[in-house]
């Protein structure tokens, strides 16, 4: 045949659907729906085989602005929904969409257990630490101290930390990254699709309306130097020069301890070879990146963690082809008369 | 006249006596191989052509110590040369092999009845273990009933002296010989039982084989040589009138775990059964899990929760979706099942009735799940609801929910219990490929696609698998515009969708069988109506006051949302309607607001079925009073 | 005659019109200061002397895009000098800060209705973002109203032009402009609204609260001086005639809160409230955590069912515990509040009902989740249900519900819905004090301490606190003996437990005030029976009809469950009975399953409220046709 | 008064209810209702102040025989249960009493939240890496390939790790023992009790039923010297020797890594001083101490983690305090005259 078989080239808007998109104007919301639709563009996604499946919240309207196949469920429980979908169809390319409420409140049992089981889906949690959609309470991961309708003297309790929550589960992919970081999202989310495997994707978005800037200091293009830094497999953990400019500190292990250390070059006789090389496949590593939090430290971008292991698809696959290797006859007939049976006579016989 | 039929065995002459039915039970510790001593005579009884039920009945502890009484496990078997409704209201022969199994079961033998008793088991620390200050061998507690007590573990260890077996496992062979005594007494053939010993011991181990089988004759021996009572030659229970064909035995856990695969292969489409492990629905996961070859996978999720949202989403992939749990799992569902309504795809809930309310009774049985399934959930959300009657009607109706829910893209709740669940009788095997297709058509054509544009006939709308060209579509739990399925507030549009909610689930009743009654005229003084697991203790009670003379019938229901549209012009027919229920009146409240009438409800919550002389009190009552 | 009255501005003589009532709407971008405005304005109204119901129409939208159809937020309000029953099937008059405002709120309006436009907003950007491809105010479509187009925007930047503000605070004046106006239209003191400006911007920032205080008083002028209308002078509407005292307005979510610091008071025990945040429930708690000091904690749990078995968890510990949701919540709490059934530990679980199945419409208002409260759990599992029927009755309800829950250690579901949750009205500030105590005892005494030993008068068990010496016990979801609350099996004890919750339940009926009329007589040819939030509508249409001499009388339920005693026997005196609600006949159902009666329903399922014609409309077919 | 105000000395038996232990002969858990009441006796517990909350399981019969306040709740749920106990009434010293299924599927998203929010209880979760109650399903912490009724074929999912979600959560006390551990036991649940804050400990329990034997190799009298540690704050991590034999083996860090690595005493010049002192309040070697398993690493017993935090009890216990200090007038009728009122004249007026 003469038909052409790779498709045109696709553009983001190929992705988008009719319906106007109603998140609040200057929502970070708008940035990653854009980075999502670009990066299943550039890796010309086949829309009828991609399923968008979210729970409730601002953030989990999503799937109505992709013009994939799309669920939008129940609060909290998209990672359940996901499964079931990929066991029906594991050739389907599963994205979830959850938020830090949806993901880590009410979600939190279903997130651990797509977790453990790896699932290959790609999981992204809008992390804006508040509940949009409900008008403001805080959330799980809500820094202490904020002021919310539910906390008007300030939250309480301890946030959560979305990365280590999932490398609790057992994550085998976890990155980091941020409305704002425009330009690298797609990369992160790009690794995030080409791993087998459940994983797990943070994006740090800024709710304008309820908790606005919360991310302000370390994410975008107002960034302040030093304040985070993008990590990559194999590259010395660099950062701090401001956009386009080189880096000026580094990171490496403090002498005899599990801990992490910030360290200038150029300071003490430091250059870049005393700085660590980040190794993804090094899971306290991961922890200890992702842990890292302002004044002292960077907030890391990129991805933090990735090892493969076996795939919950795969498991599942491969005990159907063993169970159909040991069951020649998969006739119902068949099946309904193994074990003990015994005839009745019928009044003639 | 009961189901079962107190023995007089004063009356033999040298001949056996010949019974229309009879209720035998066994019981001991867990350890004893109760429940395999059952099943042996079920098969035994099933050769030698009788219709039975059988139901076992174990101790709520996982292993408690030996001797204790909650450690007693027991099952019992009704078995005749007539239809045999139900596992029977009393024994007319225990076989007791403890004092502990003696006390937790002597109330459930008829007075008059044949109790036999391992006498070797009753020294002074296994009473005091079972809680008894006297030996009740001794003092005279047991008068009312034929009392026979042998030395069965003596007996045991002599028939296998020669085994070259230790003592502990020679005694492990008391229950064949138990076995072996009770087949002299009903006149049961030992050889399928000697054969089944072998092929299931005498690959690992000979001697156990060969010890069990010397058991066994040994206690028929016995029975054939020693007068257990005077003038006692055994009984005879004829065969029973059955449907010719092959046979074999099925439990509610059975029925629903085949019927899903025969579901699988009626629809061409596979199965995705979800659920969280829960007593007593769990022995379908575990069925299920061994047919995977047959188009069923199955999925142990984390919770309830997840697994209706494993189902949902299986679903919505374009598989059959199937959750099934117990009361306590079902109400965590109802959100999510509420999320399937919505989407209208097609959903089989399953729900294995327990005792509550929260954890209650969870290996007893009720049928107070009734109003949750009907109303269980937040909105106004329709779906349709039927219950199996039997074991071997769970097999049928895992079916027809499929059928419902593939063809009206809705959720349908199937209402079982622990009675049926654990129940077992003689099922006529069916054959699968004789039955009805079950089409199901995927969507595949992108011309003129609405997500929620309607079959005018049923009101489903399609089913559009993700990974078909051209049909992306998205779908969610919030109201949906009637066509194209995007969000809409539209108050108008809300009500349509409401409307049509409502009138799908309505319309199936156009597409179920009108009801019939099941005993009795279509008109007169009192019909019965019931459903779920009293079918058994309603239709023989019925049966025997028909056979008195009585004006009553019976009707069963097996569709109880939507009601068959005939239903109420029927109950019309009759002066009263009374509605026995293991619930404080749920079907009943159904039954009254739907036809504004003033039905009556018999109540029974104990944990327990009905028995057969309780609804045969009722309707008596009614009829005589 | 309905709630209001069509205004007929033509008829003014120089002197202001009097009307009885009348409805404003305000209308415009989330943005312009709509609930602000409509506060203001209710205000005004109240201490004019009016009776007034007022209701805010937020977008679904967190905060749309400005100038957007579904970005438009508006505010009604009802006020007269009659009783006011409902915020108004429709409104006299507009005001429409954009022309999204107007497309979505003209038909709200009454034909021949005021509508005021701020015709500086109709730039074709402006018509453009609402989807008008003409000018309405020019294209003759508004021609059934009395469209009175003002510049406002325009005439606010000029009265305030010496404030000193840039032209974007400037213009954020324009919602006080307006109000101005329709100060002038209904007559109204501008002087506590300046006062409020003060206070509200004064300390901060003295040129905004001028600049405010200054286009009040602009739009106010400008209603003196031009002529809005040929020969208008505005309108009056008299003094209500109220019971004297102290007023304060009151929502749905206000009443609760406070309703639960009284009930904390009334009982001396603290009060722990545990939810998830959820529409249109959550405003109880973000008002609650204000109130710590008065003996109420609040829990933001991680889920609903967290938040329920937190409430239990509580209650086990000696304080009342609280749960709040709505519909799709409430189904996740199912499972636990069975536990509370079952352990029997007083439960207060507050549903604000939004528009089902599943997510649905979460903004908009139903009655749909009756059933779910009634019968939306495992097992035969009674509770008591109330239902307040307008915001202020939710503090008495909250009161109520604690009253029962702790006297009878029962879980308590209490019914409300978007639109009492929202809807604001002005409520005669009760005396606390004066209010009966709510005595609640907790055991001390470990004489004769048995777990479930029941007061032989309201079936209930006796409360122990954990720390109290003595008392340590053992509770669960596991069936209990009726005494020690030791786990039990026993069928007999089974029965009596379940028949025990049921009398319990059942025996709360003595002790709830008997069923009364609310208007009409004891007997007749028709009762319209409502429960809930379609009190507003259900009174001022039966009032209306009674007016026009039908027959027909009102009852409104506020105890759903159980019934009170003389429900049966009031209904039995009419020819006819009608249920109106806000679902497909839940409460119908209920009444016809308990009294056997062909009851008929009036089903409204929108998402918006009855309107008062609507109900009007079903009686007369019924009584005239 | 002369009345005695030290309660006699307490024993277990005056922990143990009426009720017959109902557990199967042989189960672990006999041990650990033991150790429990010997905990409280040696404490001189008031029982009248004890509360065990349980979820459902056979583990989650445990209140019925703790002579204490006692709550056998739903399935999964005690977490939420206890957190509501604790704030009616914070005086109370609450126990959670959970196992594998109920603490880590169905409830697994109420210990994540318990333990987040730092709510002062005890968390005993037993782990038989099986569905004890149920008849035997595999749960979400049974060892790959293990047989049971749902797994006919061997499980395939990755278990999870207790310790490692309790981590994940952000933990401040993480332990675990065994039910064999007679002797060591009490130690650690007395430091559980005495921790302020939510104290978690894993029960390593034998269901000799469902799973038996399957801790065996590692615990109890019979464990093989060498397949376990038993750790304790600033000692070193030595280990081997067997009971009542001098240790044989130390653990160090991989030079250079974030590893850990067995040493050998005496070989290679290794001595003790070379072996890594155990710091409890390092989250990183705690992390890395829970996951060692065989063959290659000994099992860890003990207090593996414990660094102080806010409480919940004490940010609620303040909140009421501020709360009122700011609202002199607590009565309600003040309370509903607040905000805009206005006054109505009767018709005398
Ligand atoms: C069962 C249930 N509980 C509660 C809600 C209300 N609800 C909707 S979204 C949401 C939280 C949203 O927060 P998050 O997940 O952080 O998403 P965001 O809006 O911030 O993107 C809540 C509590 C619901 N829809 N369903
Ligand atoms: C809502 C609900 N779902 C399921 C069950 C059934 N169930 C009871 S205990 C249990 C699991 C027990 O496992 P685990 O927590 O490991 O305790 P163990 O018995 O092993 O001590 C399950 C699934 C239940 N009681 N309630
Ligand atoms: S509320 Fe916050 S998260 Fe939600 S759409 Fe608006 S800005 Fe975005
Ligand atoms: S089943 Fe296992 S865990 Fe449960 S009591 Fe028996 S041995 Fe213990
Ligand atoms: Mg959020
Ligand atoms: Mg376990």
């Amino acid at each position: 045949m003469n038909a052409p078989t790779t498709p045109a080239k696709l553009t983001p808007k190929d992705f988008a659907t009719d319906q106007e998109v109603r998140w609040c104007p200057g929502c970070g919301d708008y940035a990653i729906l854009k980075s999502v639709q670009k990066v299943l563009a550039d890796l010309k996604a086949d829309k009828d085989k991609t399923v968008f499946v979210s729970g409730i919240g601002c953030s989990s309207r999503f799937p109505y602005y992709m013009d994939t196949y799309g669920f939008h469920t129940i609060h909290g429980r998209a990672p359940a929904v996901a499964t079931g979908v990929k066991m029906a169809n594991p050739e389907l390319d599963v994205w979830i969409v959850t938020g830090d409420g949806d993901g880590l409140s009410i979600g939190g049992n279903h997130l651990l257990h797509i977790i453990r089981r790896n699932v290959d889906t790609q999981i992204l949690l809008f992390n804006n630490e508040i509940y949009g959609l409900t008008k403001g309470q805080a959330s799980p991961t809500s820094a202490i101290g904020t002021r919310s309708s539910s906390t008007p003297e300030g939250s309480v309790d301890a946030p959560l930390d979305p990365i280590k929550v999932a490398m609790g589960a057992g994550a085998r992919f976890v990155a980091r990254t941020a409305d704002k970081w425009i330009k690298e999202m797609p990369d992160v989310l790009k690794a995030a699709r080409e791993h087998r495997g459940c994983a797990f994707v943070e994006i740090l978005q800024n709710c304008i309306v309820y908790n606005d800037a919360v991310f302000g200091e370390f994410t975008g293009k107002e960034a302040v130097p030093g304040t985070y830094i993008h990590v990559e497999h194999g590259k010395p953990l660099l950062f701090g020069g401001g956009r386009n400019e080189p880096p000026v500190k580094g990171i490496r292990v403090k002498p005899g301890t599990f801990k992490l250390e910030v360290v200038t070059l150029g300071e003490n006789g430091i250059s870049e070879a005393d700085v660590l090389v980040h190794d993804k496949t090094d899971p306290v590593l991961a922890g200890l990146l992702a842990a890292m939090t302002g004044p002292d430290f960077p907030v890391a971008f990129g991805v933090l963690y990735e090892d493969a292991a076996p795939v919950h698809d795969d498991s599942v696959a491969s005990h159907k082809a063993d169970a159909r290797k040991k069951t020649p006859d998969v006739s119902i007939n068949a099946l309904l008369k193994r074990g003990r049976t015994w005839m009745v006579e019928g009044p003639g016989a | 006249m009961s189901e079962t039929q107190t023995l007089n065995p004063e009356s033999g002459q040298g001949d056996r006596i010949e019974l229309e039915s009879a209720v035998v039970r066994f019981a001991g510790d867990s350890g004893d191989g109760i429940q395999l001593t059952g099943g042996q005579f079920t098969v035994a009884s099933a050769l030698a052509g009788n219709d039975l039920t059988t139901f076992p009945d174990f101790p709520a502890e996982i292993r408690a110590p030996v001797g204790t009484t909650y450690g007693v496990s027991a099952f019992q078997i009704n078995f005749g040369g007539r239809r045999i409704n139900t596992s029977g209201d009393a024994a007319d022969c225990l076989v007791a092999f403890n004092p502990a199994a003696l006390k937790t079961n002597i109330d459930k033998v008829n007075r008059g009845g044949l109790v036999i008793v391992d006498s070797g088991n009753f020294g002074p620390r296994d009473l005091k273990k079972a809680g008894y200050e006297v030996n009740p061998l001794e003092d005279g507690s047991l008068e009312g009933w034929n009392v026979v007590p042998i030395d069965i573990s003596r007996l045991t260890l002599e028939a296998v002296a020669d085994s070259g077996l230790g003592k502990v496992d020679a005694l492990r062979c008391k229950n064949f010989w138990a076995l072996g005594l009770i087949y002299w007494v009903f006149g049961r053939d030992r050889a399928p039982t000697a054969e089944w010993i072998e092929q299931k011991f005498g690959r690992k181990d000979a001697a156990i084989a060969k010890a069990n089988v010397d058991a066994l004759n040994a206690g028929h021996a016995f029975g054939e040589t020693m007068e257990l009572l005077q003038d006692f030659h055994g009984y005879r229970v004829p065969k029973a009138e059955l449907p010719p064909g092959l046979y074999r035995t099925i439990t509610g856990g059975d029925g629903f775990a085949l019927g899903l695969a025969a579901a699988a292969q009626l629809t061409e489409t596979e199965v995705v059964f979800a659920s969280y492990p829960i007593t007593p629905a769990s022995p379908i996961l575990h069925h299920l899990v061994k047919l995977t070859a047959y188009g069923v996978t199955t999925h142990q999720a984390e919770d309830e929760i997840a697994a209706a949202c494993v189902a949902i989403g299986a679903s919505y992939g374009g598989a059959i979706g199937v959750t099934s749990s117990s009361g306590p799992g079902i109400a965590l569902k109802g959100e999510a099942i509420g999320l399937a309504v919505a989407a209208e795809l097609p959903l089989v809930i399953i729900n294995t009735q327990r005792a509550g309310p929260s954890t209650g009774l969870p290996t007893k049985t009720e049928q107070s799940d009734l109003y949750q399934a009907l109303y269980g959930r937040n909105g106004d959300t329709p779906l349709v609801v039927l219950a199996p009657n039997s074991p071997a009607d769970c097999f049928t109706m895992a079916i027809e929910a499929t059928r419902i829910a593939t063809k009206y893209m809705v959720p349908v709740m199937v209402l079982s219990d622990g009675y049926i669940a654990n129940a077992s009788e003689p099922w006529l095997i069916p054959d699968v490929d004789s039955l009805p297709r079950i089409p199901v058509t995927f969507r595949q054509d992108p011309e003129g696609y609405l997500p929620f544009k309607r079959d005018p006939d049923t009101l489903a709308r399609d089913w559009a698998k993700p990974g078909t060209p051209g049909l992306a579509h998205r779908v969610g739990g919030i109201e949906r515009d009637s066509e194209t399925g995007d969000i809409s507030y539209d108050p108008a549009n809300h009500q349509r969708m409401t409307d049509f909610r409502h009138a799908k689930v309505a319309g199936v009743a156009r597409d179920i069988p009108p009801q019939t009654v099941d005993q009795g005229k279509e008109r007169g003084r009192l019909a019965v109506v019931g459903w779920g697991s009293t079918y058994g203790p309603i239709k023989r009670a019925v049966t025997n006051l028909r056979a008195e003379g009585l004006d009553v019938s019976h009707i069963h229901l097996r569709h109880i949302w939507p009601l068959p549209e005939n239903l109420g012009a029927l109950l019309d027919g009759f002066d009263q309607v009374l509605v026995p229920e293991m619930n404080t009146g749920q079907l009943l409240t159904l039954l009254r607001a739907t036809y504004a009438k003033p039905y009556e409800g018999l109540s029974k919550v104990t944990g327990q079925p009905f028995k057969i002389a309780e609804i045969e009190a009722a309707v008596r009552s009614r009829l005589e009073g």
